[in-house]
């Protein structure tokens, strides 16, 4: 469904990923972790548009986008859920999701976004209780939840989060685990970025481990989770017997 | 102090009020959606009056409003076109410099079309002694023109921007963004729609307005300051906020002619302004929080 | 006495609670980590310490003066020096004007006698120019004096950001995630860095989440969760410490 | 040092115009290169604020005309009557008031011009002192709207007071005498001198910017401009000097405000219009915002050429033009920015020497 080939990307003179490589088949939760400033947040931003690509391929379902506007990306049913949810603060809860319906709206009709706008409600029950307050004054777990809505809400087949664990409380943390598991379920392709690596990895079926934006391991989920080194670096395993 | 004296003003505070109020809910257009203050703002009004008039030389007068103001939302759209659309986030302070240049060379273009000479439409009904009484106090007929137009566009802009689903993209966009184009809402059309919008209201208030004020090739840069002024008053990017402190202004600023020379009026209207960018830079009815939010 | 005296410090953003009734101290000479999950309050702490922001409630105590609330530059003038986390260093200025910045606190020359470059300015100046190639000297960057800072590769841009603040002199140094964005061997140079930093008597504070940096070279350790203080001990304490285990370490074993 | 001979070559090529023009016999444009000068000076102020504390003001305008007017009245305005009050006795006291016959014959006593020009200096001073402190806690949109309001005011003020001669201005201003035999003027026979006058303080004025530039001071400044948060983190006390540049930039326009009101024996309520402001603004966007040279060529020739009318009817229309093909095209302006960097790569490249790759 996705496919990256030796992908280059960075800000003004700094270069963030080099020469990296990766797939995304349809119905995988995929995800990827690595430190603060590895790269990962640069990836889901580049695949998705908001940078653009300086070097490299990416494949979306056989087309290219590393060229495309972000707003071209989610109409060919790629979305992202991005880095602190940036929800439309001053808007409604319900204009939120409508608006995330907007491709819907253009390629069918107001029917469709309706259609979409129950399912949604139906998988976020809490937001249908919230319908009619604005975004901004919802608290961070709802926030994520109105999110991935909104992104839910252009139907994609492949769904990108940012790090939707961020600032979260632990409890709040597992439902939204508990969210992208059910949305595998429904049919979902899920590209994951964490912090939280132990709790991607419990959900995903493979992983990628980048360092300083580059591939330095991926596989099967729990190959990676029993992988020492990953339990070193990234899950905090093992720091008394290596140093003690 | 005579009563209807003390009406008198308070009518024509209001009514310059209302336009001020039009020309700051112009500047909140182009800066909810973009983050620019568009200083040629005021241009659109003097082009909408100055088209309006040209055209009422040989087309009826309503048929040259509704044309002045398309061409004049044409001139927005082009200016958008040309000189924002293709920028790839540029400073603010390149931001600032380009649209005075603007405001420049359309006011230039402007003097060398029509020259300096003072115009007017038209009173829409009745002339310029004509009047009615409105409770108690006579008034011309275009003071309602004014205030009734004035009243339409700020309702039809509320019902616009809050049920439409155009509005609503603009909104977001005006929001977030980024957000806005993950959801996949053309961010650039929506910037090229805020400047057509603005120098369409901008260009009907300069038409309502003419037959009292009268347009000159270089009276929007005026406007501008006041509609500005109104706009930071309000806090900027409020547009209801900018309604309130539109009126406010206009009627203080009628008002200050009784104590003051004329001479002096804008500069009471500025000194306002920055009395209120130095205390409360959020204006007097944004919240603090939201202007933290939008500082740049 | 020590260096640095925080008490019941508090700093709210709204509804968020970032510090919370956070209290510890840093001896002079050592070095202290503060470590916690995102979110933790871990920037907003050292924002507070150096002026950045103004507490809601708490008091810091530095080198026994009170500079709670106090604006950066006068933090600065204490002699605490910092690095951010985003690097920020000054663009078209090459690297030696930029660990220039850093001897700005031990100049005087104002407008007038620059205006006439007047005859002390010029050998304040050039005396500070020679305690500044000395300072990349000793960070073995002297080579990248008359590059542009902002052009380097990344990890020499964060060695750079480093003498910077050095070339203050400073008594306590902030490091904001000095390892972020460095790759293994980089970061073991930070290491070793760090270490000769303390060597030459000044004391560091760092934010850091490289655990492997944080673990090896600290003397304490400070583990912060929701603005809250959880644990301060030696990091072999620390990783024994099933609070910390719990929300840090072992993190989400029972998510 | 690189520096110094910029200034000399400066003065040399003053010299060389002046030469050509009166060996070509066209003298008559010292009178506008003379002029320009006194504009070069609030743009080489203004280009310190702008580029280098960077902060933008659309009200500079404003200073000049507070110099220039402050002056003029202090120098036409007829104390004759006022002589029982304190404040003129004690003037007169201080030998600071000079009579001299005006147009008519008359004799009309006031303020000496030198006197006139420091209180003239210092009340722009002042001036921007106080409102420095306000306007300059204020960013982007803000800044530029305030710096134009104050612009703004002055000009209102000027255009609607009686006391600064409303839309006529102010004129019959009297020489300023600098040294016997020496004075700001506009007459025929003090056209060289006043050239070489005005230039002189260009000339300084360039010199002491550009010590300014590379000094302690002007490494702050462009920490400022670069990275305010790592400046206050250096202990760079950044209010503060962004109020001292925004001052001295202020006293650089009123001091040229000042002379050139003398020179042209006047000034008119035209030189604070906001079209002035923006133009100062134009002419330093131009120069390439953080580069003196730049602003003092480019200050210097279109002045120059809009003063001889070269533009017509044009003239605010060029202006306007020319900032916005600069900021879309070349926001690092024309003299400096990329184009210099280029043909200077350019030429390394053409004599061999090997260019580092970066890394």
């Amino acid at each position: 469904m996705l496919r990256i080939r030796n992908l280059e990307s960075g800000y003004g003179s700094l270069k963030v990923l080099r020469k990296l490589s990766m797939h995304v088949s349809p119905g995988e939760i995929v995800t990827i972790i690595g430190a603060n400033g590895a790269g990962k947040s640069t990836l889901l931003r580049t695949i998705s548009g908001q940078l653009r690509a300086r070097g490299g391929q990416i494949l979306f379902n056989g087309d290219e986008i590393g060229k495309l506007a972000p707003e071209k990306i989610v109409f060919m049913g790629c979305s992202l859920v991005p880095e602190g949810r940036q929800v439309f603060a001053t808007m409604t809860v319900k204009e939120n999701l409508i608006l995330g319906g907007y491709v819907q709206y253009r390629k069918k009709k107001m029917s469709a976004v309706e259609e979409g706008l129950e399912r949604v409600l139906g998988l976020f029950p809490i937001l249908r209780e919230r319908e009619g307050q604005l975004a901004g004054t919802l608290s961070g777990g709802e926030q994520q939840m109105l999110a991935i809505g909104r992104a839910l809400m252009a139907r994609p087949t492949l769904i990108m989060m940012d790090e939707p664990s961020m600032g979260l409380a632990p409890l709040i943390v597992k439902g939204i685990f508990q969210t992208i598991v059910r949305l595998r379920e429904e049919g979902n392709t899920v590209l994951l970025v964490e912090q939280n690596a132990r709790a991607a990895l419990k959900v995903a079926d493979r992983g990628y481990v980048i360092e300083t934006g580059k591939l330095v391991l991926e596989g099967k989920s729990e190959y990676l989770l029993g992988d020492s080194e990953v339990q070193r670096a990234y899950l905090g395993k093992g720091y008394t017997e290596i140093w003690e | 102090m005579d009563m209807e004296l003390l009406l008198l003003y308070l009518v024509a505070g209001v009514t310059y009020g209302i336009i001020y109020a039009i020309v700051a809910i112009g500047f909140n257009i182009i800066y909810n959606t973009t983050g620019i203050i568009n200083f040629a703002q005021g241009e659109f009004v003097m082009l909408g009056g100055m088209t309006a008039v040209t055209l009422n030389a040989f087309l009826p007068l309503p048929a040259a409003i509704v044309l002045a103001v398309i061409l004049t939302m044409a001139v927005g759209a082009l200016i958008e076109i040309i000189f924002i659309r293709w920028l790839v986030s540029p400073s603010v302070l390149r931001m600032i410099i380009i649209t005075i240049g603007i405001s420049i060379v359309v006011r230039e273009a402007a003097l060398h079309i029509w020259h300096e000479g003072v115009r007017a439409l038209p009173y829409f009904t009745g002339n310029e002694i004509t009047s009615v009484s409105l409770a108690g106090v006579r008034m011309s007929p275009q003071v309602l023109w004014v205030l009734g137009i004035c009243s339409v566009m700020v309702v039809a802009l509320n019902l616009f921007f809050h049920y439409t689903f155009l509005g609503r993209q603009m909104r977001a966009c005006a929001s977030n963004r980024e957000a806005a184009r993950l959801c996949g809402i053309s961010a650039k059309n929506m910037v090229t729609l805020s400047f057509v919008l603005s120098a369409g209201i901008g260009a009907l208030a300069g038409c309502v307005i003419s037959p009292i004020t009268y347009v000159q090739y270089d009276s929007g840069t005026g406007l501008a300051i006041k509609g500005f002024a109104v706009a930071i008053l309000g806090g900027l990017g409020n547009s209801m906020g900018a309604v309130a402190a539109g009126l406010l202004l206009g009627v203080l600023e009628s008002f200050s002619i009784m104590v003051m020379p004329t001479a002096y009026k804008d500069a009471i209207a500025i000194s306002i302004m920055l009395g209120v960018l130095f205390v409360r830079p959020s204006g007097l009815f944004g919240s603090r929080e939201a202007a933290k939010l939008k500082e740049f | 006495m020590p260096l640095l005296d925080v008490s019941s410090l508090n700093k709210r953003f709204g509804g968020l609670h970032a510090v919370k009734d956070l209290s510890f101290a840093v001896q002079e000479g050592s070095i202290k980590s503060v470590i916690g999950p995102n979110g933790a309050g871990k920037t907003t702490l050292f924002n507070l310490l150096s002026g950045f922001l103004k507490p809601d409630g708490g008091d810091i105590t530095f080198r026994g003066e009170k500079t709670t609330g106090q604006a950066p530059h006068r933090v600065a003038r204490l002699r605490m020096a910092r690095t951010f986390q985003h690097i920020q260093l000054f663009p078209h200025m090459s690297v030696l004007e930029n660990v220039m910045m850093g001897r700005h606190i031990h100049t005087s020359a104002g407008f007038i006698a620059g205006m006439l470059h007047l005859p002390w300015s010029l050998k304040e100046t050039s005396s500070n120019l020679d305690t500044c190639r000395e300072i990349l000297d000793l960070l073995g960057i002297a080579e990248l004096a008359d590059q542009e800072a902002t052009s380097l590769a990344y990890g020499r841009q964060r060695v750079v950001e480093i003498a910077r603040a050095m070339a203050g002199e400073p008594a306590l140094l902030l490091l904001d995630e000095p390892a972020a964005g460095l790759n293994m061997r980089e970061t073991a140079e930070m290491s070793e860095l760090i270490g000769r930093i303390r060597q030459m008597g000044i004391t560091v504070l760092i934010v850091e989440h490289d655990m492997s940096l944080v673990m090896g070279i600290s003397d304490e350790i400070l583990v912060l969760s929701y603005g809250r203080k959880i644990a301060e001990d030696t990091p072999r304490n620390i990783q024994k410490n099933s609070e910390v285990i719990r929300v840090y370490l072992g993190g989400e074993d029972d998510a | 040092m690189r520096k110094h001979s910029g200034v000399l070559g400066l003065a040399a090529a003053v010299a060389a115009v002046q030469l050509l023009t009166a060996w070509t016999g066209t003298g008559f444009y010292l009178t506008q290169l003379t002029m320009s000068a006194y504009y070069a000076l609030v743009i080489i102020g203004l280009c310190l604020l702008m580029g280098y504390a960077g902060q933008i003001s659309l009200g500079h305008a404003g200073f000049f005309a507070i110099g220039g007017y402050i002056s003029a009245f202090l120098t036409t305005f007829d104390l004759t009557q006022h002589r029982e009050n304190a404040v003129v006795a004690a003037l007169a006291k201080a030998h600071l008031l000079v009579t001299r016959q005006d147009l008519y014959g008359f004799e009309i006593l006031h303020v000496k011009p030198w006197a006139a020009f420091l209180a003239a200096v210092a009340a722009a001073v002042v001036i921007a002192w106080i409102i420095a402190g306000p306007v300059l806690k204020l960013k982007g949109h803000y800044l530029a709207m305030a710096t134009l309001g104050f612009g703004i005011i002055v000009f209102r003020i000027v255009l609607g007071a009686a006391v600064f001669g409303e839309a006529d201005g102010l004129s019959e201003v009297p020489p300023f005498v600098i040294l016997p035999g020496l004075e700001v003027s506009g007459g025929l026979s003090a056209r060289v001198s006043n050239y070489y006058i005005a230039w002189s303080l260009v000339i300084a004025g360039m010199w002491s910017l550009l010590n300014l530039v590379d000094s302690r001071v002007g490494r702050a400044l462009k920490s400022i401009h670069g990275a305010e948060e790592a400046a206050r983190a250096m202990g760079v006390d950044t209010a503060r000097f962004k109020l001292k540049t925004f001052v001295m930039s202020a006293a650089f326009a009123a001091v040229a405000g000042v002379l050139l009101t003398h020179y042209n024996g006047g000034i008119g309520p035209s030189e604070a219009s906001v079209m002035k402001s923006v133009r100062y603004v134009a002419i330093v966007a131009v120069g390439g915002t953080a580069n003196l040279w730049g602003a003092l060529v480019m200050g210097s020739v279109l002045n120059f050429l809009s003063l001889r009318g070269y533009f017509g009817s044009f003239d605010d229309a060029v202006f306007g033009a020319i900032l916005i093909l600069i900021m879309l095209f070349a926001p690092e302006g024309i003299v400096g920015g990329h184009i210099t960097q280029k043909l200077k790569r350019v030429f390394s490249r053409s004599k061999g020497e090997a260019v580092d790759a970066a890394p």
